[in-house]
């Protein structure tokens, strides 16, 4: 009998039905009430004992109807939208006309939306792509994990408030307590963010890089929660969680012509897209340049690339030094936002930029770019109702809807959205046992 | 209040925060050492374990006096209820965000992706579920102020001694586990070598799912524990995570001696250093001591071996 | 004759086993010369030890490049002591699987170029000179290699015995003086076999000294004109090939070997 | 040419995501049933960790809205528009422009922390939207230029005061012990107090420790320290574990904390034997023990599924009313943001925490601050510091 049962409930059919009406239960729980912490089964209990459980059953069952008959779990149309949409963005012989209808959409679509939207695209969506093009560097090409990436956004961000002031209510404000004796335009302010936040990372990345794969990761974590906490306890230095106010908008000064950015994010939006597109180009270029390919080599075998005289720790902190500065320029666009305080750069910012870069795909500039897109554009879009079916997320339940897409996502396309070629390769060839997709893998000391 | 006063307490103090981050950094470890993977919704077993093994003692918790018998049997069944929730959850997240992975041989991060997406799932699914206020006991377990001996002048309570010891009986029960049974030398077969173990046998998905839910007791028990003393909370399960990892990668990653040490030193280390530089500096001293740590052993206290630690 | 490399009493410990026991031997330039000895002689870790892989206890190993300027091997690192004039392969091939031959052997020829990051973003003319030039030498490589018509073919797609020769193109790439090969022809065919000579002895032709370890004696006995015998970390033998064949040593640890051999694994 | 078909596809796919995220906050004021309908915005941590707080602000502001609408006195209907901003500063000015852009807004509730206040103020400023904050304590935030910032709240400076006052005055402690949880709130209130007692003559030492579960360390560091009297400037849930941990090491020293502490579910985090005699500042009546509030409760509890008020729940409350009393005497021009701005500055409206009246820059004129202590497990008013502290 139980032999009968177990032998039937094994067979392949049996549990793919067992899946999704699983799944059709989770589902019903999580669109279902809440509990609470008296009576902690309530929300369950209600979720289940409802009629309405019978609705997302058949929904369960259509699930199951739908990919057995289809024979495969994924229905075709969708493969083919997204291979489509990957031949689209992830090849090299993109022509120069999609790009430049990319551009467009990127230029007009804007304009159509409201200026929350506007906003949320600036501040979630374009300098997270930003942040996620320099991760790329260090994650996609070089295969390094750094969990601690936000900590160069801070310095970014700390080092403009410490260069500027404002005028507020005709009174001037620094943004810090401390203030340069020599106060800049915030445009001015690049480049020295970029420079400390680049050595910054050397200093972090010089005696740390030779660490493997997690070690790596949990002592840039360490780095990370280090400056954070710098950022939050010192507050001589950085007004402490009171935060830094007072940095003002970016400005331009060219002979007679005068430029200010003021409140509205749209112009914003702007400058940032022709700094991420600027980017996208540099970095497009060191990828294939021998920087690049020393890089790859370093990821797929760091002794054979040692032994071709790839000078391997040299290249891996130049990726992160390039990753940090970016990481800096960014924090000086936030910081003209006028406010921040250390609680932006927190872990959780880091693994969200990182979640980003693998989410579009690792070590693909377009991954990087539509992985923001995509996720923090869902992040916003679940503010709103869903159309259709006008069922709004409760904004405290945001977030379980937002990790069940990232983990559906990863489990039914863990390359990522827009993959590299190189990088669906090595995905490939790490499938059948060669070499390692990242330099996470244990990298064999010749022994 | 010199440190030399104040020395056994933060020693006793110390050991006790780093006993729970052993039985926690023990899941980390187990399962990195079957997968090499870092387990990032680990944390959330952790909260889920403390969540069931308190609401279990709630539901049981007499309305009169409690006495030391009543108590322990207490302790027991949040234990039981505790470890029951979290294998139950690490077996769930090892058939939804790691398996399906495993059969597409996806790359190692997008196991870390996908974890990261599982644990916001668990944590504000919880938070739903749960509340998203801070829950703990109505009434303690043990009579506070209670001392029950003293360490060289530290004072010891009755709860912390329950906590300590049911976290080194554990500890101890795992390492024989893993050393002394057949289950342990499957999951030393397929942390040395997952391909060789296929080969001789080893059923290698049923030896790491039985990982994923010994590493997900553990956390559940030691969660219960830590709801106990503190309390539990939706949200609860990033800092010991994050703590429990940087002490199992402390102790080398996929060792599980080490993750015990790691996770002791890791206590210690923070005690010592919030005496000195006070309780905002702590963690800026842990990860010094742990970056200072790896510098100068790269592969972590007693290196990497499941194998050979066991 | 001047010599390329003299190793000079190396000793490598492991714990408390001894490796390499106070070997001495040298390269003679120009000449292709090689390495012999049963499995577990320790003939791949002086070769770790020559590249910088191992650091042994003691011993010197110095290595003359093409300018005649001397330097000390040991204690450097691989990219370092690459980036001297001393190139190798692998036993059991490294290639860059996902990458393209060409790419595999442009990280060699790049390693000698000097252009940053930020001319490779800004794509200035020296980034671009660069390019070329190792496109167009990485192209001459893999003709020498005989590799031209799998230029743009993923590494790890080639058949067994291209890959060997990718792996000595990507190594001469380094513009080396002195190229070491570990067992170049095991897995190879025949027919591979015989290219794989040919290719040795071109490479030679061009002036880069070859110091090979093989397991093949005929590929060692006919082209190279010295030989130097390892057996349990210890030099038994050196000189041409002839006498080293003839030599009692060498038999009994060959014969022995080959007893272990049949009987164990 | 594979590649030219799939270019519009993208077009088209990226298009009309974010002509999704558009449409859906352009709806305008819509008429229904007659009346016209008003919206009340509320901005604060709907998600999150501090999503509790937020919920508390919320369901005080839906508590409001509902009554009045039930009450059906207004010549228009009610709405509540919700904007979380999760708490944190970078999401502060979206949240605060999302509800900028729903024209039917006329008055917004929040933000509810201080760092999201500040990167949402400049907005709603721009916008000449009302906003009234029940819990943004930072003393600073009224003299940045926010023109249509208010809140109900004193700033921290007046119940730190106060608190100090009552610690050096009448428990007479020589020696504070002054712990703050490195928040925004936190440190600000801290420094308030030590400034205060430190003008009193009485010793500080100061200490800071983030939000944890384990405070066993920092009891032993402050016992050892032998203060007279510990202030611990943070939130309920950590004072519970921190007084739980004091006890549990033998603290005898008076313990004291602000706001932020003031609920009952400190007392049952702490154990009501551990929180037996804690004493406990706010510039509030607390709905759950004062008589006055007793319609409240009920109300609030009818209203969102039995849930209890929480921190700040009477707060956004009280600033509801404030802002409906306000829409009511402007009648039809209660939909003009300006108007109803303005209107605002000069409102007097009796609350259930205290009079809802302004100062030119937007502080709350009613400096009340209440003395709570900790008895037989409640919380019981000992009185306002006016009187106790002479």
């Amino acid at each position: 009998m139980t032999t009968a049962v177990s032998a039937r409930l094994s067979s392949p059919l049996a549990r793919r039905l067992g899946g999704c009406l699983f799944l059709a239960l989770v589902t019903a729980v999580v669109t279902g009430p809440d509990g609470s912490n008296v009576h902690p089964l309530d929300g369950v209990k209600n979720s289940l004992l409802n009629t309405r459980v019978f609705g997302f059953l058949v929904f369960g069952l259509l699930l199951f109807a739908v990919t057995s008959l289809s024979g495969r779990t994924k229905p075709i149309g969708l493969t083919q939208v997204r291979t489509r949409l990957s031949q689209a963005v992830g090849q090299r012989g993109t022509r120069p006309t999609g790009y430049l209808l990319l551009l467009a959409i990127a230029v007009l679509v804007p304009l159509q939306l409201s200026p929350a939207a506007q906003g949320s695209l600036f501040l979630d969506v374009g300098i997270y792509a930003l942040l996620a093009l320099g991760l790329n560097v260090v994650v996609g090409y070089a295969g390094l994990l750094d969990l601690g990436y936000i900590a160069f956004y801070a310095i970014g961000a700390y080092t403009t408030a410490y260069f500027t002031s404002s005028v507020i209510n005709g009174k001037v404000v620094y943004p810090l307590p401390v203030h340069s004796p020599l106060l800049l335009n915030p445009f001015f302010v690049f480049p020295i963010a970029v420079l400390i936040a680049s050595v910054a990372g050397i200093i972090l990345g010089g005696p740390t890089l030779r660490l493997r794969g997690d070690y790596l990761a949990i002592v840039t974590l360490g780095f990370g929660e280090i400056v954070q906490i710098l950022a939050r306890n010192s507050d001589p230095l950085t007004n402490g969680s009171r935060g830094a106010f007072g940095v003002p908008p970016l400005s331009l000064h060219i002979g007679g012509f005068s430029y200010t950015w003021g409140q509205d994010a749209l112009p914003y939006y702007y400058l940032l897209l022709g700094i991420v597109v600027v980017v996208m180009i540099a970095f497009s270029r060191l990828e294939r340049s021998r920087i690049g390919r020393a890089l790859a080599a370093i990821r797929e075998d760091e002794v054979a690339a040692e032994a071709s005289g790839v000078q391997t720790l040299r290249y891996k902190l130049l990726a992160f030094a390039i990753g940090a500065s970016t990481s800096g320029f960014a924090g000086v666009l936030y910081a003209t936002r006028q406010f921040f305080n250390p609680e932006t750069f927190s872990l959780q910012a880091s693994i969200l930029v990182l979640t980003i870069v693998i989410f579009g795909g690792m070590g693909n500039i377009f991954g990087a770019v539509l992985g923001a897109v995509v996720l923090q554009g869902l992040a916003y879009i679940l503010r709103d109702p869903i159309p259709l079916i006008g069922f709004k997320v409760p904004d405290a339940d945001r977030f379980v809807y937002f990790g069940a897409v990232i983990m559906i996502m990863m489990v039914f396309r863990p390359q990522g959205l827009v993959p590299s070629r190189r990088r669906k390769r090595e995905i490939t060839m790490s499938e059948q046992g060669m070499g390692s997709a990242d330099s996470l893998g244990s990298g064999e000391v010749s022994a | 209040m010199s440190f030399v006063d104040q020395f056994w307490q933060l020693t006793v103090t110390g050991l006790l925060v780093g006993a729970i981050y052993a039985v926690i950094a023990l899941g980390y470890t187990l399962v990195y050492g079957v997968l090499q993977l870092i387990n990032f919704a680990h944390s959330e077993v952790f909260m889920l374990g403390a969540f069931g093994g308190l609401f279990a003692v709630r539901a049981l918790l007499p309305s009169g006096n409690i006495n030391a018998l009543l108590s322990v049997l207490l302790v027991l069944a949040g234990l039981a209820f505790g470890a029951a929730s979290g294998g139950l959850a690490a077996f769930a997240l090892e058939r939804t965000a790691y398996r399906p992975l495993r059969r597409r041989g996806a790359p190692r991060l997008a196991y870390l992706i996908s974890a990261i997406g599982a644990s916001l799932f668990a944590s504000n699914l919880a938070g739903k579920e749960f509340g998203r206020d801070s829950v703990n006991l109505p009434k303690d377990l043990f009579t506070y102020n209670t001392e029950v001996f003293s360490v060289f002048g530290a004072r010891v309570s009755s709860q912390d001694l329950v906590v300590f010891l049911v976290a080194l009986a554990m500890l101890l029960i795992l390492d024989r586990v893993v050393s002394g049974t057949q289950l342990g030398r499957g999951i030393r077969a397929v942390a040395q070598d997952a391909d060789t173990a296929s080969l001789m046998g080893v059923n290698v998905e049923r030896v790491i799912v039985r990982t994923f839910v010994i590493g997900g007791l553990l956390a559940g028990a030691g969660g219960f524990l830590y709801a106990m003393k503190f309390n539990a909370s939706f949200t609860m399960g990033f800092i010991p995570g994050v703590k429990a990892f940087t002490a199992a990668v402390l102790g080398g990653i996929g060792n599980v001696r080490g993750a015990v040490l790691g996770g002791l030193v890791l206590g210690l280390v923070e005690n010592y250093g919030q005496f000195f530089l006070g309780a905002d500096y702590t963690d800026v001293v842990a990860f010094m001591v742990l970056v200072l740590i790896l510098l100068v052993r790269p592969s972590g206290l007693l290196g990497e071996r499941l194998g050979r630690a066991a | 004759m001047s010599t390329v490399l003299e190793v000079k009493n190396v000793t490598l410990r492991f714990g408390g086993l001894v490796s390499l026991d106070n070997v001495s031997m040298s390269v003679t330039r120009g000449a292709i010369s090689a390495v012999i000895g049963p499995n577990g002689a320790g003939k791949t870790s002086l070769f770790n030890c020559l590249t910088g892989a191992y650091r042994p206890q003691e011993g010197q190993v110095l290595f003359t490049a093409s300018d005649d300027r001397q330097s000390q091997l040991v204690g450097k690192t691989p990219h370092k002591i690459t980036a001297l004039g001393v190139a190798r392969t692998f036993q059991n091939i490294r290639l860059f699987p996902a990458l393209t031959a060409l790419e595999n052997v442009q990280i060699g020829v790049e390693s000698r170029q000097r252009s940053g990051a930020l001319a490779a973003m800004l794509r200035l003319p020296s980034n671009r000179r660069d390019d070329r030039d190792s496109v167009a030498e990485s192209v001459r490589l893999l003709d020498f290699v005989g590799l031209r018509h799998r230029v743009h073919e993923i590494s790890a797609s080639l058949p067994y015995g291209d890959q060997r020769r990718l792996e000595i193109a990507r190594a001469l790439g380094t513009k080396p003086s002195l190229l070491l090969l570990d067992e170049p022809a095991a897995g190879t065919n025949p027919a591979e076999k015989r290219e794989l000579e040919g290719l040795i002895r071109r490479v030679a032709d061009t002036g880069v000294s070859v110091l090979l370890i093989e397991h093949d004696m005929r590929l060692v006995m006919s082209v190279a004109s010295a030989v130097t015998v390892l057996n349990f970390g210890k030099v038994i033998a050196s000189g041409p090939p002839e006498a080293v064949q003839r030599d009692p040593a060498v038999v009994e640890a060959y014969l022995g070997a080959a007893q272990d051999e049949g009987t164990g694994t | 040419m594979q590649l030219r078909r799939s270019v519009p596809l993208v077009a088209v796919l990226v298009a009309g995501s974010l002509a999704l995220t558009a449409c859906g906050s352009s709806n305008n004021s819509s008429s229904s049933g007659g009346k016209k309908t008003i919206k009340i915005g509320f901005q604060g941590p709907l998600s999150g960790d501090n999503a509790q707080l937020g919920i508390n602000g919320e369901f005080g502001v839906k508590t409001a809205i509902e009554e009045a609408n039930k009450k059906g006195d207004l010549p228009f209907t009610l709405q509540l528009v919700t904007s979380d901003d999760i708490g944190k500063p970078e999401q502060g000015a979206t949240a605060a422009q999302r509800l900028i852009d729903d024209s039917g807004v006329v008055a917004v509730v929040g933000p509810m922390f201080s760092g999201a206040t500040k990167a949402a103020e400049p907005a709603f400023t721009k916008a000449g939207l009302l906003s009234v904050s029940p819990s943004a304590t930072n003393p600073q935030l009224t003299s940045l230029g926010f023109t249509t910032f208010f809140r109900v709240i004193p700033p921290d400076d007046a119940q730190g005061q106060e608190a100090a006052n009552y610690l050096t005055k009448v428990v007479k402690a020589k020696t504070v012990f002054s712990l703050d949880d490195k928040s925004e709130y936190g440190t600000g209130l801290s420094s308030v107090i030590e400034k205060q007692v430190k003008a009193n003559g009485s010793t500080v030492i100061h200490d800071g420790i983030p939000p944890t579960k384990d405070y066993t360390a920092e009891a032993d560091k402050v016992i050892a320290a032998k203060p007279d009297a510990l202030f611990y400037s943070g939130y309920y849930a950590e004072f519970g574990l921190l007084v739980r941990a004091l006890k549990s090491k033998g603290f005898t020293g008076t313990i004291m904390s602000g706001d932020g502490s003031n609920d009952d579910k400190f007392i049952a985090a702490a154990g009501a034997s551990n929180a037996e005699g804690v004493l406990l500042t706010c510039p509030c009546g607390d709905a759950n023990v004062d008589p006055n509030a007793k319609d409240f409760l009920a109300s609030y509890k009818a209203t969102n599924g039995g849930a209890k008020p929480g921190t700040y729940s009477p707060e956004a409350y009280d600033a509801t009313n404030a802002i409906i009393s306000v829409l009511k005497s402007l009648g039809n021009d209660a939909t003009n943001r300006q108007k109803v701005a303005d209107a605002f500055k000069t409102v007097n409206f009796k609350g259930i925490t205290k009079t809802i009246a302004f100062t030119p820059t937007g502080e709350v004129t009613a400096k009340i601050v209440f003395v709570y202590k900790v008895v037989g497990g409640t919380r019981t008013v000992l009185g306002t510091t006016v009187d106790l502290v002479k």
